[in-house]
Order: C-alpha cells, then structure tokens, then sequence
C-alpha cells in the first residue's frame, strides 16, 4: 500500500469521495442526535423534539447553529495547546476511522474511473488493524482533554475514561480475532466475503454469517464497543451526577460539538464493524435465488413515503404540511427508481443491506440508553476484566482449535 | 513522502527533549511514533506498523499520559548541574549519532548490493516465522509479560498497613 | 524506492537524540521516554534492514522489541509511581540515594 | 543366539545389585529392615540365579569364549572402550563364586547388621559392591576392569568406614583407599603402557596379538616384563602383598560381613584374577613371573608369622587372607593359574566362613574380639565351633577338605618350577605349617579350655538362623569345595585343570603332562604337606591346650622376636617413617607454607588489596546521579564504535553482525 497516487484524477476522486463521505457522516450524526432524543423519549412515553420543524425534524440545524454562535469561553490555567489539541484528536480520529470502511462490494463506473465505496483501497491489507489503530489513539482525545482543562471533574472523566478505553481495547481486539482466524485475512473485504456462499456451496443466505459461530465473539465485540465509544451502560467518563460532565466539562460551544460528533461517528463506525464483522456486511440474508427479496427496498420505501405523504397532509403546522410530503415523495420516487431501472436496484442491493444493518445496530445503542442503568465503577472494571476478556480468549481459543480440527479432520 | 514523515519524526524527537512538560514530551514522542509507523508503511511492513500504532501508540504511550496524570507531574526545573550537562552531552550525542550512522552507512552500502526489493506478504510471513520458526521466543516473550504483569502489580499496590 | 542508508541514518539520528534526551531530561518520566525513543530508533534500523534484505526477520525481531517494551513500559512506570510515592519527586537529582 | 537370552542380557547380572543398591540407598532411610532385605538379598540372589543360568547357557553354546559389546562408552582416535562383557570359564567361577557367596553373606548380614545403625546404607554399599565387582570380572577390556577395579574400590572404603564415628574404622578405610591408589597407579601405567604397545586394551584382541610376539628370555626387561609389572603392582595393592598389604588388617575395622566378602572372598582376589586373566601376558616375561611367585611367597611367609602372635581374632583372619593370596600369587608365578585360581575358589569358601563365624563368635561375645577374653566357647554355640573347626581344616590342609587339594596344587607346582621352584617350595610348605598353627591356636583359644571372661557378665548367645545357615553352606562347601581335584590321586584327570584349560591355555597341558608324569612325586608331596600341618596342629595343641602357660613362657623365651611379631615388624612405622612424615613435612613447609601462604594467598590478597584501593579512588566518580552513568555508557559506546569504523577488521565484522 503507497501514499502517492498514481494520477491527479485518483487524487481528486479521493477528495470527492472524502467530501461526500464527510458530509454523509455529519448529517447522519446531526439526525442520529434526532433519532436518539425521539425513540428515548417514546422510551419514555415523551414526544421528544417537536417544536423546531415538523417531528423536529430540524432540531440537528437549530442545534448546530447553536454550537456556532455560542459564546466559546477557555477557562483560565489551562494548557491551551493541549485544551485546543484534544477535541481536534477526538473528531479527527472518529472522522478517520469511518475512512476505512467498505460499503459496497463493486466499484461505481464514473468518467472511466472505477469508485469503490469507501475511502480506502479496496486492498488494504490492514483494515481491521488500522481501525483498531485509530481507535487506540482515540483515548488520547478523552485523556488530553480531562488532563488539558486544568479541572478536578474533567482530570477524573479523563482518567476514568482513558483507563476504560485501554481496558476494553484489550476485548475488543480479542474477541475480532475468532473472525479474523475464520476469514484469514486482516482485510475487511475479505472478510465479508468470507462469509459470503463459497463458489459451489448452496447459497444459504444469513446462514454463513460469522454471526452463528462466533456469537460469543459478537458479544464481547459489542460490549467492549459500547464500552469504548463512553455509552452508556459504560459512559462513566461523563456520568453526570458523580463529575458534571466529565473530561468535556470545561469545553464549550464547537470544541463541545466535536466531542459529540466524535462519539457518534465512532458510534456509526462500530455499529459499521458489527455488521461487517459478524453480520456479513452488505450480504442479503436472504439466498440470491430469492429473487423477490430483490425488491425489498422498494417494497419498504415505497409504503414509507406514502405514509409519510399521508402523515404530512393531516399535519398541524403548514411548514409540516409543505415538507413531509416533499420529503414522502422523495421516498417515494427513490423506491420507484429502484423498481423501474433494474441494474441500479441490483446496484443499490448491497448498499441497502449495509446501511439497514447498521442503521439497525444504531437503533439497539440508542435502545440501550433508553433502558439500561449505569455501571459502578469498579463494577466496570471487573466486568471487563474478569468476564469479558477471559470470555473472549477463550473464544479464540474455542475457534482456533475447531478451525484446526477442520484442517485435521477435513470435516467438508 | 518519506522526507516528510522523516522531518516529522526528527521534530517530534527534538520537541521531546524541548519541551518542559513531560505531557508536551509524550505528545511529541506520540508524534515520532506515528511517524515511524508512516515509514513501516512506506517500506511495506503494514503489520509492523499497525503494532506499531496499536502497542506504542494504545498502550504504552497511553499509559505514560496515565501516569503523568496520575502524578500529576509539573514541569521539570532547570539546576546548575544540568545546565552544565548540556553541551558536552550535545557533543558525546553528535560524535555518537555521527558514528553509528556513518558505521551502518558503511555497511549500508554492502547491504544495499545485496538487496532485491521484492514484495513480501509481510504479515503472513510474519505470523509463519514467529510461529514457526521463533515459536520458543515467543512464548519466552509471554512468559515475561506475565512476569511484567505481576511485577507492576506489586510495585503499584500500596502496602496495606 | 528510498535508500535504506536514509532510513538507516534517520535511525541513527532519532537514537542519538535519544541518548541526549536520555542525558538532558531530568523528569525521570521524560528520561522513560527518551529510552522509548531509543527503541524506536532502532525499531527502524531492524525494519529497514529486513526491508532492504527482503527478510523478515528483522520486522519478527520488532515485534519481540515492542513486546519487551511494553513489558518494560509496565514495570518501569511501576517502579516510577512507588519513587514518586516515596521521594515526592520526579527529578533524578533528587533521586541520589547512591551517592556516598 | 537367541536361544541364550541370558547371555544375551548378560548386563542383567551386574545390573540387578545396582537396583538393589539404588533403591535401598534413595529409598531405603524410611523403610523398614525387612523391605530393605528383600531388595537387598532379592537382588543378589536374583543375580546369583541369572549368572547360574548364564553359565549354564554358555557351557550349553559351547564355544570357548562368549563375547558382546553392549554399547561404545568412549571412543577416541583408534581407542575403543565399550561397556563389553564376555563370558568364558574363568569369569563363570569367579561370577559364581561372587554372586553366590556375597548372597550368603548377605543373607548373614542381615542377622548380623540387625541392631545395627545405617542398616539401608549398609546393605546399599554391599550391594553396590557386589555390582562394581561384577563389572569387574565381566569386563571384556582392562578398561571396563579398572572401573569395576576403582568401584570395589570405594565400596570397599565406604563399608570399612561404615562406623564414620569411629575415628580408628575412618583412618582405615582412608589408608585402605589410599595404599590402592599406589597400586592403580601402576595399574593405570600397565595400561597406558599396553595401549602403546598393542593399540588397544581389548581382551580379545590384546591377547592374540600378544600370543604371536616372541616371549621375552629370563632377565630380559622389555615391554612385557614391564606391563606386567605394573600390572602386578596394582595386584598387590588391591590383593595386598607386600609391600602393600598394610591396609587389610587395619581394613578389619568394618564389619565382618564386609571383611567376610571385601576382604577375604572377593574384592582381595581381584588382583589374582587380573593376574590370571592376562597370564598371557605373563607367561611371556619369565623374569615378571619369578618376581610374582617370589612376592607371593614373601607375603605368604611374612604374614603367616605375623598372624602366628595376634590376639584380635579377626587380625589374625586377615594376615592369614593375606598369607594365602599369597599362595595364590604364588601359584600364578610358577604358572600353575589352574591351582591359583582353584585356591581361590576353595579360599573364598573356607575364608569367608572362618570370617563369618568369626563374626558369630563375636556377637555371641557381644562385640568382643581379644581372644584372650574368649575361651571355652565350644561348648556354648556348637554350630559356630564345629563350621569353624570345619574351616580351619580346610585351611590348614587337612586330607580330603578343600583347602588340601588346592594347597597341595600350589605346592606341587612350585615344586616343579624350574625356576628357584625348591626354595619356594620350602617357605610354602613353612607356611603351611605356620597356618596350621595360627588357626588351630585360634580355635583353641576361642573355643577350648576355661572361659577368661565375666561370665555373668557376658551372656553368650548362639546366632540366629539367619546367620548359622549361610554358616553350614559354607562349611559343606570348603568340604566338597576341593573335590574337582580328588581323582588326580588315583591318576585321573584333574578336572579343574581341564575346565579352565580353555583360558588357561597351552602351559595347563603342559603342566597336565607333567602331573601324570611325576605323580608319585604329588602323593610324597601331599604327605609331607599334611605332616607339616599335623605339625603345626601338635605344637598348637600342646601351647594351648595341654599346657596354657608354656605359651606365656615361650614368649618370655624369645621376647624380643615375639614383640617385633606382636607388632608385625613394625612395618606401619617403618612407612609412617620413610613415607608419611616426609610427605608431610613436604606438604606442611614446601606446599602449605611456602607456595600456599606465601605465593598464592599473597597474589590473591594482593589483588584485593589492589581492587580495594583502585576501586577507592573511582568510587568518587559515582556521583549517584544517574544521567553521568549513562554519559559514561555514551562515551564507552563511541570509543567502541570508534574502533569498529576506523579499524577495517572490525568493520568487517560490524558488517557480518549487521547482516
């Protein structure tokens, strides 16, 4: 793998893609801040952001205007270098990581240049261990600003978090590793098609994801991931009523937003992860020769749109009444594309999979939130230690010798 | 690129020994880390450079901030002593680097004749020769993390009076 | 295709700033550090080497260094603590019970 | 070859003692006495029974000699040495006589040790012992010999010190190992000296080598005359003649046991058979032979009268072992190895018993061993008194027990010899005398007339079975022990002679013929021989017996011969005179005083001092800072890489390590 590209056009198709790319992730944030608030409030029979737009729906812009034009204080005595460093690290980091995933399996023939989804080449031989890379760095942007703010409450969030983080890295790395050994490979495309049907097998669909076998690894992996983007049950870098807000106490306004974009992309990435790693990725679950689950897409977003377009009608608000059904018929219109011109429904196939599952992962974190009460400290800690990480090498233990077993016994 | 990730390193080494906050130290040796981890993969050794990140740049570094958190370690004060150890130091360092590097030059160029650049599957090769052929060290090396392990336990833990 | 020499003189750089920051630096956190550095240093050498000899024993040999490291990383920082603990200090100058 | 296993696991036989010695000397502390015998004895006596089997295997295959190289322990250059073991005549009697008697006595021993201290490690050195000394026969090549050699060796010391409080049993058993030294030393020369002659030190090859060279004339000092010599000095040092034997009386410090199989039945003989076993070697240097027979006799002679005065019961056992080895060595120097070995044989068995009743006597006694304390024990323990009274016939000669025949061999040999053989033949026959004397007085004091000691005192006890039985075995063996030899004297074929004419080779024939010749010359011979014993027993019985005090009287008569015999010629002091103190004056002024204090503990002290006062002048270089440590390891690593760049060699080398 080289730096250099080869031509100018690979270097600005990587720009473009990073644009995009960029600007998919912060809107999918922005509206992540949206699905969050509403499904915990119905959690908890509220009806959540209902003011600013119709259903909210444009509480993310308001908010983001705030972080914009607030007052953005520096407390004194802080170390302003690392005070400023921190949250650039933070969001950097999260940023980063998201490069690294795969979204669909072939490349988008544009201008005579072959565009894979995902930002990094398709050959990255790497992958799994550059994320985890980044994401080990990804505690220094916790740490420096606990440490940085020159507080007592950010120093405890930053020393709490930064020991959770190492923690639970050990888990997370761990329990990737019983995947790793079944693909053979460190390369997250690889990986996926690990768990594709093999040439010559019977296509059993959601049958050969790495889910089955390694469900012991997939729960490890998702706790320790949780545990690592400070979510609750595990956010007790932040846990409000023991250190106010921990290591983000002292930041303000935009510094504030990039810690909180932070954690959603990581958020995006690990629910990303998951569905690579042990839910096929963009595989359907469902055998090719279902060739109606083809239509799948459509057959979700074209009733979606209408209800949508129906909802809007009978809204309160004109503003409501104007938007939703725009936004319904947009709904409608992609689901009718899909139908009408075949090779961009079998295009958008992958996609579609990938975004549902992950989509699907970001729901289950927010659901946690929305039900579950915060660890102790210590409690933590043990859990980490005691139970998840001696779980997880038994995992690898358990898959290595079967994997062994197999070659041995060529069992198929 | 290579000159670029090479200046980066030297910087972050010198800001290491400039800065007078140890956590300033850290964050420039993070820095040199990084870098180096750039140049592995420039050379293609794409697993020594995520270990790399990962180990340095994860854990131990990670724990080095940790303690100086902990500790919260101030900024180290100048003394006459120190002050004085300044130059002739520079000059031992510079009559060193001058010799190792001028030394391994030497055999560089020899080296140099000898080497065909082929692209190794480095990872894979990697895991063969340390399960294979480097099976005893390794598991040496494990031994003496779990003796690390323990060691650091009973260093760090206050005597129960 | 980058010369190894380059990586090989960087490499001897990069330690000799080691060894003065090992000099200079009176935290005894910093000095841990320069020792990093060190190993880095010559982290680099090895993996040029079995780059430029395409072997690869010298990156298997990293992987050992950065294991005894991490090891050492751990004990070190330990022992680190239990000074600060019991000389309230971090300066090597204060730490001078050796001296007759 | 299959079809004799046991030759083929020949190595059984010495093995098995080693197990036993194993097991009881690591495990034995904890157990019990009985466990300890059952490994003890099992041992031995399972090897007893593997040697039977053996022999009778290789007498089955019929071949002249049976040999197999186990595995190669060292080779150098176009030196071999392998853990080989052979089989032929020679060593069957000797493993036989081994195995079966140490068994005996190992089953004594178990009477005898019983209240004893250190019991596990008793039986553990016995059996090691019985192991070294099987390898020792066994051996198909000096070398494997000199281990066995070495090993009865250091058992031998340990079982003599095996009362280490007792300093008297620890200087024995050093002097013992000690005085061996002297005689391996030569051994070892005989050896080396062998080795340079023929390449090699392998039986086989050895002796057929040896076989084609020209024997050297009388006088003639060559590399046989040689060898042999050094050979015939590790001889007398292991079978203690003179003038090594000084070590076997003291030796009788161990337990009698010990004295009964080490010093008396086998370990003593050992020298006899190496003798035998090379007597190729031998029979090519006349003027080695003369010096044997003549040692031979010496000793027999000289020992005879020492033991004519003792009055330690077992002292006197051990100058007449001594006397009769040399006998034995006589024999082998006229070159009669047939009656040498055959008096061997006989020897072990009347020996080891007297040794063993012996033992019983003093443990009736409780420990007591002056005879002059003894007297009138016959009547108390007859099994003892008439085993021994049995024993001392055969030693003495009496007709038709053991010791007669092959006594009566040795002389007839002498006789013969053409060489000196009338003069040799008169001490022998001197000697006789003197053994019948000596051993009848034994009997006499111990077991005839009052009891001197404290009646009420001392309860005299007659020994267990355990004890008594090896007792009567012994006794109906030193009976029929000598019988091979009966029909000679009604011109039949001397069966001993034929059995070991394989080895023995070409000179029994000769000797045969001789025989059948001059056989009338043997009946005169033997009748003569018997008269000087009837002699001896006559003059015995009326000193003590007939009229006790006359022996006092006597005594008196010739007080100063009595007292120099009382304290055998006063050799030990003789030695202490010419050899220790010298020594010890060498090693306390020149060795210890001198080299010692002086140079070596002064280079060394001086060295420290120097240390000292070097190290207190850098000491203030350690500042205890630590950054001025590492600015030295700085500059010790320029000046090193200093030399690596601007010396070419180095870079070289710098080079290969980069590599």
């Amino acid at each position: 793998m080289h730096f250099l590209f080869a031509t100018r056009d690979e270097l600005f198709i990587a720009i473009a893609k990073i644009a995009v790319l960029l600007f998919i992730v912060l809107t999918v944030n922005a509206y992540l801040t949206w699905f969050e608030r509403k499904v915990v409030a119905h959690i908890q029979s509220r009806w959540g952001p209902y003011r600013v737009g119709p259903h909210g729906l444009f509480q993310p812009l308001a908010d983001g205007v705030k972080f914009f034009f607030k007052e953005d204080p520096t407390p004194s005595g802080v170390d302003r270098f690392v005070y400023y460093l921190a949250p650039l690290l933070a969001l950097g980091l999260a940023l980063t990581s998201i490069a690294i995933i795969p979204f669909g399996p072939e490349p988008l023939r544009l201008f005579g240049h072959d565009i894979y989804l995902g930002i990094a080449p398709p050959n990255l031989n790497i992958g799994i261990l550059a994320l985890f890379a980044i994401t080990a760095l990804g505690v220094y942007g916790v740490a420096l600003a606990g440490w940085a703010s020159n507080s007592k409450y950010p120093l405890l969030g930053g020393l709490r978090s930064s020991a959770q983080m190492v923690s639970y890295e050990l888990t997370l790395t761990m329990s990737v590793v019983g995947v790793l050994l079944m693909a053979g490979s460190f390369n997250l495309r690889d990986i996926i098609n690990a768990q594709a049907p093999l040439a010559g097998h019977p296509d059993r669909g959601m049958i050969a994801w790495n889910i089955w076998p390694q469900i012991l690894g997939f729960f490890c992996f998702f706790t320790a991931a949780v545990a690592e983007t400070n979510r609750v049950p595990f956010d007790l870098p932040e846990a409000e009523q023991e250190l106010v807000a921990g290591f983000n106490t002292e930041y303000a306004s935009f510094k504030f937003a990039m810690f909180f974009i932070a954690e959603y992309t990581s958020m995006i990435t690990v629910s990303c992860l998951c569905t690579i790693m042990f839910f096929g990725g963009w595989l359907s679950p469902f055998p090719a020769s279902w060739t109606l689950t083809h239509y799948l897409p459509s057959v979700i977003l074209i009733p979606f749109g209408l209800w949508v377009i129906l909802d809007g009608f009978r809204y309160e608000t004109t503003l409501g009444r104007l938007v939703l059904p725009a936004v319904g018929t947009v709904i409608t219109a992609l689901g009718l594309v899909f139908i009408v011109f075949p090779q961009v429904n079998a295009f958008i196939q992958p996609p579609f999979w990938f975004i549902s599952k992950v989509l699907l992962f970001l729901f289950v974190y927010v659901w946690m939130r929305g039900t579950l009460p915060r660890f102790r400290y210590d409690q933590l800690m043990a859990f980490g230690w005691k139970l998840l990480l001696p779980v997880s090498i038994m995992n690898v233990a358990i898959t290595s010798f079967v994997i062994l077993a197999k070659m041995q016994w060529g069992a198929k | 690129m290579f000159f670029v990730l090479a200046a980066l390193a030297v910087i972050g080494a010198v800001s290491l020994i400039l800065q007078k906050h140890p956590i300033h130290s850290a964050l420039s040796l993070i820095v040199v880390m990084v870098a180096l981890a750039g140049l592995y993969l420039l050379m293609g050794a794409e697993f020594v450079a995520a270990v790399q990140i990962i180990v340095y740049g994860g854990a131990i570094m990670v724990l080095f901030v940790f303690v100086i958190m902990l500790l919260n370690a101030g900024a180290e004060e100048r003394t006459s002593l120190s002050k004085m150890a300044g130059p002739p130091g520079l000059l031992l360092v510079a009559a060193l680097a001058a010799f190792v590097a001028a030394t391994i030059a030497k055999s560089g160029a020899s080296v140099q004749a000898a080497a065909q650049t082929g692209a190794l599957s480095s990872t894979r090769g990697i895991s063969e020769m340390v399960f294979k052929d480097f099976v005893y060290p390794f598991e040496l090396t494990s031994f003496l993390i779990l003796v690390a392990i323990l060691g650091a336990t009973v260093l760090a833990q206050r005597e129960k009076s | 295709m980058v010369p190894t020499n380059y990586y090989v003189i960087l490499s001897a750089i990069l330690f000799g700033l080691g060894v003065f920051a090992f000099i200079f630096k009176r935290n005894i956190i910093a000095i841990f550090m320069s020792i990093e550095l060190m190993l880095n240093a010559v982290n680099l050498a090895f993996v040029a080497f079995s780059q430029a000899l395409s072997k690869l024993d010298g990156q298997v040999f990293v992987l050992f260094v950065i294991v005894v490291a991490a090891a050492e990383a751990a004990v070190g920082l330990g022992i680190i603590i239990l000074i600060a603990r019991n000389r309230e200090t971090l300066n090597v100058e204060r730490v001078d019970l050796l001296k007759l | 070859m299959s079809a004799y296993p046991m030759l083929e696991y020949l190595w059984v036989v010495p093995l098995l003692p080693l197990l036993g010695s194993a097991i009881n000397g690591i495990l034995g502390a904890k157990w019990p006495n009985k466990i300890v015998n059952i490994a003890a004895i099992g041992s031995t006596g399972l090897s007893f029974l593997c040697a039977l089997e053996a022999a009778r295997e290789f007498f089955d295959s019929g071949q002249a000699l049976f040999r197999r190289e186990f595995f190669t322990w060292i080779t150098a250059g176009n030196f071999r040495a392998g853990f080989d073991l052979q089989v032929d005549q020679l060593t069957v009697v000797m493993v036989l006589v081994v195995t079966g008697v140490g068994w005996l006595i190992h089953i004594y021993s178990t009477g005898y040790m019983a209240h004893e201290g250190g019991y596990y490690r008793f039986f553990s050195y016995l059996n090691l012992f019985m192991f070294f000394m099987l390898i020792l026969v066994l051996a198909a090549n000096y070398v494997l010999l000199f281990v066995g050699w070495e090993g009865v060796g250091l058992s031998s010391y340990l079982l003599i010190g095996f009362w280490f409080l007792k300093k008297s049993a620890t200087d024995a058993g050093k002097k013992a190992f000690i005085v061996n030294r002297i005689g391996d030393f030569g051994f070892m020369l005989g050896m080396f000296l062998l080795f340079r002659a023929f390449g090699t030190l392998d039986f086989q090859t050895l002796f057929s080598k040896a076989g084609s060279w020209p024997a050297e004339p009388m006088g003639h000092f060559g590399t046989f005359t040689a060898a042999c010599l050094l050979l015939f000095m590790g001889a007398a040092g292991k079978s203690a003649q003179l003038p090594l034997y000084v070590w076997l009386p003291d030796a009788m410090e161990g337990p009698t046991p010990v004295s009964a199989l080490i010093h008396a039945a086998t370990m003593v003989t050992a020298g006899v058979y190496v003798v035998a076993r090379s007597h190729l070697l031998f029979s090519h240097s006349p003027t080695a032979m003369l010096v044997v027979a003549i040692v031979g006799c010496a000793t027999a002679f000289f020992a005879a009268t020492i033991g004519l005065v003792q009055t330690d019961i077992k002292k006197v056992l051990a100058y007449s072992t001594v006397s009769q080895l040399g006998y034995m060595f006589l024999a082998c120097g006229v070159g009669a190895f047939t009656a040498g070995i055959f008096h061997l044989m006989t020897h072990a068995f009347f020996k080891a018993l007297l040794f063993l009743a012996a033992g019983s006597v003093i443990h009736a006694m409780g420990g007591e061993q002056e005879m002059p304390k003894m007297g009138g024990l016959g009547k108390k323990i007859r099994w003892t008194y008439y085993t021994m009274l049995t024993a001392t016939l055969a030693i003495a000669g009496a007709p038709l027990f053991a010791g007669f025949f092959s006594k009566d061999a040795i002389l007839f040999a002498t006789f013969q010899s053409p060489t000196g053989g009338r003069i040799l033949y008169a001490f022998g026959l001197l000697t006789a005398l003197l053994t019948a004397f000596y051993m009848f007085r034994l009997i006499f004091l111990t077991f005839t007339g009052r009891p001197r000691y404290d009646e009420d005192r001392v309860h005299v006890h007659e020994s267990p079975w355990s004890m008594l039985g090896p007792l009567v075995v012994l006794a109906v063996l030193s009976v029929i022990g000598g019988w091979f030899a009966l029909p000679t004297f009604y011109q039949g074929p001397d069966y001993f002679a034929n059995f070991l004419g394989p080895v023995l080779g070409a000179r029994e024939a000769v000797e045969a013929g001789a025989e059948a010749a001059a056989h009338g010359l043997e009946l005169i011979l033997a009748g003569v021989a018997v008269a000087a014993a009837t002699i001896g027993f006559i003059v015995a019985y009326r000193l003590y017996v007939s009229r006790p005090r006359r022996a006092d009287e006597l005594a008196q008569s010739m007080k100063r011969a009595y007292t120099i015999l009382l304290n055998k010629y006063y050799v030990d002091e003789l030695y202490a005179a010419a050899v220790v103190r010298p020594l010890l004056w060498l090693s306390t002024n020149v060795f210890w005083k001198a080299a010692d204090v002086a140079g070596i503990d002064g280079t060394v002290n001086g060295i420290a001092h120097g240390a000292a006062t070097i190290g207190d002048g850098l000491r203030h270089s350690q500042s205890g800072n630590t950054r001025s440590y590492a600015v030295w390891v700085v500059a010790g690593a320029i000046v090193v890489l200093a030399v690596i760049f601007f010396w070419p060699m180095a870079s070289k080398i710098a080079v290969g390590l980069v590599r």
